[in-house]
């Protein structure tokens, strides 16, 4: 009683989801790593607070 | 009765609004909080207003009535948007909000018929809202303010698309609240005409303060 | 309270056929399953109140989603938010006139469709009562949904899948009183028992949840 | 007292965003590697093992299928765990750990539905019946991906944490009714014989392969996880500069 | 008009989940179904297509309401309408590209659904095949329901009310192909063939009618 | 290019707003529509951008580019809607607008980095529209008008919301467009600063006209 395709099945299907999820996670990580980059070339960049607020008159 | 705001800071998504703001009002006082588009106007009414939590800072009634959780169970806010159902003739959005809010102790609401003269539209309170023009929208939800009583008023823009004549209407309107002792907050692009007035420019706040995501 | 019972209700006739909508959408999802399932009357029968309870279920959560939304974009949340009256009191009359205004309708066109998926009497007398006596909780379940998505884009079919899972206990009750009800062996006051009790415990927890839901939303 | 307060002063140090980061940075690299490794051996040895004499080759399909089922329990309680976090302590790493294990989970619940009913065939004769481990597996599935819908549509994360984190505690439920489904209800399914109370019952033969692919698949989830929470920090790092550009525009004018 | 093709996929994926809550919601009522009807393998394998259908029925109905509402709610629907581009393309491509967004996920879904409700394969191919040449239909008739539930406050229920009727062909086909397909004596082909003219006849209907009632309804 | 109205009279529900409203604008002059609230500036708006029905009177184009069927094709509507999606960046909202609108005959809409440039808000284009406040949300709308080229503008209360800088970075851009003999119609409340206008005074239309329900 043998149901090799059975097993290569299961055993592809688990390679493909956990390379493509291996996959993902390293394309989120660059791209928001490359988002990152662009907003700092923009000049965005987070100064130390310097209190300004409205004063009452 | 006395307003008191001590160090209001508040904060939207993660970064903070506005910092530290402080001021007292007492019965019979206006405050006209102004600034260009984005300082954080409309966040520090909805502070008032109970409607965001204030990151530090804490907001008092002194001598107010006992039992009372929050100065947002004595005020009214009018938004940007109205608070009015579109298919509810104005009548009936009306009395409805008469009945739902009732009066805070310490006076009474006009009657709707009243209510409608005083804003200048009387005899079209049995059209449905959303057959009125914006301005004539805008004029309705005003009159919520006079069918049920209470003390604070919290106003947004609350003569953005109205004419000259309902400005002039809406200055008495505010200047008889506030002989009867009443409190009004109200932020706005435009001179409102009222008296006795405070004014609170707010500059918007550049810093991070609390930025946690990044490194100080 | 009395004010808003009566607001709700005049808004959900007014606004677009209210009650008749949903009504409408029962009847329709129960009359498609026979062209489904083929003209086997017998088989028709047996799955009945099976079907007759997921209808509801759909059609009942279907128009949840707009039962804080809509108070939310016209700006009527915040001024209920700033009451007095505890938001708690809020969401539950909001509630039960949304059930008064959808969920009562459709017990009532219950027995019709009953009839059409050739069910006897005593069948079509138990699902009423079991949807008389279920239909209010899954309100309330959805109100905490509608809560939870009141700020969303496309909130309703996230609402229909947030509260689904929670409504589920709901049917399987109703559907095995019901069934109860018709085998003889089988007990029916247990699972109508259990069924009222799963009702009132949402009738609590739900507008509880919702109101804290709702606190929390605002911005 | 204050040797407490000192603990979780410790603690909140090392869950501030920028030292995680550079934690993350140091560790990410060793983590892969051990799971590469734990992989090439695990996958060996469930090769090279013998077969069942009642299940034949299909066992070799519980080297996949147990683990991963493992896994997607795990994943969850340790996203309830980041929700009291998010509840009691209010810490925002709390919320970017719950975030980000939600997809990781999905995929692990995938796989064990998957490689299950892979086994289901051969065995039962059915992909699929309606019982209660494997209905509330599906329902564990159906929570990931409503999880996940819910954190893509509120994107401002203040609002959605506790949202969300109400939600995970009320579907924890969900998972002693799968760990336990087996012995309540009389079902199908395989009762546990590797994670029981007094010990194993199952041939050391399979436990063997067993053992080290379930290691292998929990070192797979701390790296991904890691992974992904270094990747939802910089989300937003992004989110909140964009804000900030947003209000420093035009200010000038 | 790729630009509008292209826009709106880049909407529906990134408002609120967009595609994925269409499938998710699709998963949740085919899984709920079995807590009704009770797990009997045989009878789920009987009304399992009926059941996939009208889940994907409901699951591409339901999006649907917005398809012009939030066009029309941030005005982009005023400026739509102003253009020298006819009207009846632009409804068109949005068709299109919400059936793509929704219509085809739920085509891809299908199978996996399928084998929960234990249909064998034939069945399942079937089943997928006619969902393929029958969810645009579904949303061609759509279409004409948003564009005329467009200025209603609580369009949803309404749309699906004036639409699930003009679906109910759409099912029955569908439904019918597939039992042609299982069950030898019958032809499967016909059927299929129905489908196919209802669909492209409503490709054609649709979008006109649609049109119309848009340069209507705009006030 | 002149655009001429002759005897416009439009209706809502079954009321007439106004009626035998005329006018000719020829390339260069614009229009400010004022009146008080609900006498039917944004109803006349409406009627001009081909987005109501005209109950009498027409509209008409002369010397415009053959095979066009109605005005509104050569025109720019700025509601008080912005027709911009929160979820996508300015950038994609904007080129997706140049892109199906494309540009008129006679001239070509600038590209996305002038437009933003020219509204006063350069380098935040990439930013989802749904992030800026409102008044920057309305200059974002605004660049709109820019990037595709349409000879005729129709502006509905453009500058509310606006703060007093923008309020002036807005006139120069209408004045621009007037001097590449553009044609702008704008309602307003307030004074918008323009060369060479004409006013139309609306003061809405109090008789009963075609009151089909009541005798003459
Ligand atoms: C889609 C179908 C299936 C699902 C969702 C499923 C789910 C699970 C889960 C959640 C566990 C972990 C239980 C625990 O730790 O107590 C598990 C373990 C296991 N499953 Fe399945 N399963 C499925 C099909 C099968 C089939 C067809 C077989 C074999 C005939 C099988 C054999 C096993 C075995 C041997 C274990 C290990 C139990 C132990 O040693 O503790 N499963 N499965
Ligand atoms: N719902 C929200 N979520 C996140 N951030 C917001 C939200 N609403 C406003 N903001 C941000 O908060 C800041 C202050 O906004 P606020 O609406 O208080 O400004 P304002 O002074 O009222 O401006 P305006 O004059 O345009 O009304 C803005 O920079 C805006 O980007
Ligand atoms: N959708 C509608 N259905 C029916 N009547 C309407 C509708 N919108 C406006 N009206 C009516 O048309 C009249 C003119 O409205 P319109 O919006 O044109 O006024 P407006 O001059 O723009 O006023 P505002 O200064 O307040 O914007 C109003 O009296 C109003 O009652
Ligand atoms: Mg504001
Ligand atoms: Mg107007």
């Amino acid at each position: 009683m043998s149901h090799a395709a059975y097993v290569f099945a299961s055993y592809g299907i688990a390679t493909l989801t956990v390379v493509g999820l291996c996959l993902w996670v390293i394309a989120d990580g660059r791209a928001r790593q490359r988002e990152l980059r662009e907003l700092e070339a923009a000049g965005v960049r987070r100064r130390s607070a310097e209190a300004a607020t409205g004063e009452p008159r | 009765m006395r307003l008191l705001a001590e160090g209001l800071s508040a904060r939207r998504g993660e970064d903070l609004i506005f910092n530290d703001i402080s001021f007292a009002l007492s019965a019979g006082e206006a405050l006209v909080v102004t600034g260009p588009n984005g300082s954080g106007k409309s966040t520090l009414l909805r502070v008032l207003a109970g409607l965001l939590m204030a990151e530090k800072g804490s907001l008092k009634l002194e001598n107010g009535p006992p039992e009372m959780r929050h100065p947002s169970e004595l005020s009214h806010y009018l938004g940007h948007r109205n608070a009015m159902k579109r298919e509810l003739t104005v009548a009936e959005n009306l009395s409805f909000w008469k009945n739902f809010m009732g009066d805070s102790p310490g006076g009474s609401g006009r009657d709707l018929v009243e209510a409608v003269e005083a804003v200048g539209l009387p005899g079209i309170a049995h059209l449905p809202f959303g057959y009125l023009s914006a301005g004539q929208q805008r004029r309705m939800a005003m009159a919520k303010l006079l069918v049920a009583h209470r003390p604070i008023w919290i106003l947004d823009e609350p003569t953005a698309a109205l004419d000259a004549g309902a400005d002039r209407l809406f200055a008495g309107l505010v200047n008889a609240h506030l002989d009867q002792g009443g409190i009004v907050v109200a932020a706005t692009h435009q001179p409102l005409g009222l008296e006795r007035t405070g004014e609170l420019r707010m500059t918007g706040f550049a810093g991070v303060g609390g930025g946690m995501w990044h490194d100080a | 309270m009395i004010a808003l019972f009566l607001r709700d209700l005049k808004l959900s006739i007014r606004a677009g056929g209210g009650a008749m909508i949903g009504v409408l959408f029962f009847m329709t999802v129960v009359a498609v399953i026979p062209f489904g399932v083929g003209p086997d009357l017998n088989l028709l029968a047996r799955i009945g109140p099976a079907i007759l309870w997921i209808g509801a279920l759909l059609a009942s959560l279907l128009g949840l989603d707009r039962l804080f939304q809509a108070e939310r974009e016209d700006g009527s949340l915040d001024l209920m938010l700033m009451q007095e009256t505890p938001l708690l009191a809020t969401v539950f009359v909001k509630c039960a006139a949304h059930w008064a205004a959808t969920g009562l309708p459709l017990v009532i066109a219950a027995p019709l469709l009953g009839l059409f998926m050739n069910m006897d009497e005593l069948a079509i007398g138990a699902t009423m009562l079991t949807l008389l006596v279920g239909t209010p909780a899954i309100t309330f379940i959805g109100a905490v949904g509608a809560a939870v998505a009141v700020s969303l884009p496309r909130g309703g079919l996230l609402v229909s899948i947030l509260v689904l899972p929670l409504a589920i206990p709901v049917l399987i009750f109703g559907v095995s009183a019901v069934y109860a009800a018709i085998e003889d062996p089988a007990p029916f006051l247990p699972p109508l028992m259990i069924l009222m009790a799963i009702t009132l415990f949402f009738a609590v927890i739900g507008p509880v949840a919702a109101a804290a839901a709702l606190r929390h939303a605002s911005d | 007292m204050s040797e407490n307060s000192l603990a979780i002063r410790k603690f909140s140090d090392l869950a501030n965003p920028t030292r995680f980061l550079a934690l993350a940075d140091r560790v990410l690299p060793w983590f892969a590697a051990l799971t590469a490794l734990f992989f090439v051996l695990g996958l060996w040895l469930s090769f090279t093992t013998e077969g069942d004499y009642q299940q034949g080759e299909t066992v070799r399909i519980m080297y996949v299928h147990v683990p991963a089922a493992w896994l997607s329990m795990m994943c969850y309680s340790v996203m309830a765990l980041a929700a009291i976090g998010t509840l009691v302590w209010r810490h925002p790493l709390a919320d970017v750990s719950s975030r980000a294990a939600a997809p990781i989970g999905a995929c692990f619940t995938f796989l064990a539905l998957v490689t299950g009913s892979l086994w289901g065939k051969p065995m039962w004769g059915a992909w699929w019946v309606w019982d209660a481990r494997l209905t509330s597996v599906f329902v564990l599935f159906l929570m990931y991906l409503g999880l996940m819908a819910l954190n893509r549509a509120i994107d401002d994360p203040a609002r959605s944490s506790r949202v969300s984190a109400v939600l995970v505690l009320v579907g924890f439920v969900n998972i002693p009714i799968i760990k336990f489904s087996v012995e309540w209800w009389n079902t199908l399914h395989q009762p546990a014989s590797v994670l029981r109370l007094d010990g194993p019952t199952i041939d050391p033969e399979f436990l063997r392969p067993l053992v080290v692919m379930a290691i292998a698949f929990t070192l797979l989830f701390f790296t991904l996880h890691i992974a992904a929470m270094r990747n939802e920090i910089w989300r937003r790092r992004v989110t909140s500069l964009r804000r900030l550009a947003a209000r420093s525009a035009g200010r000038e004018v």
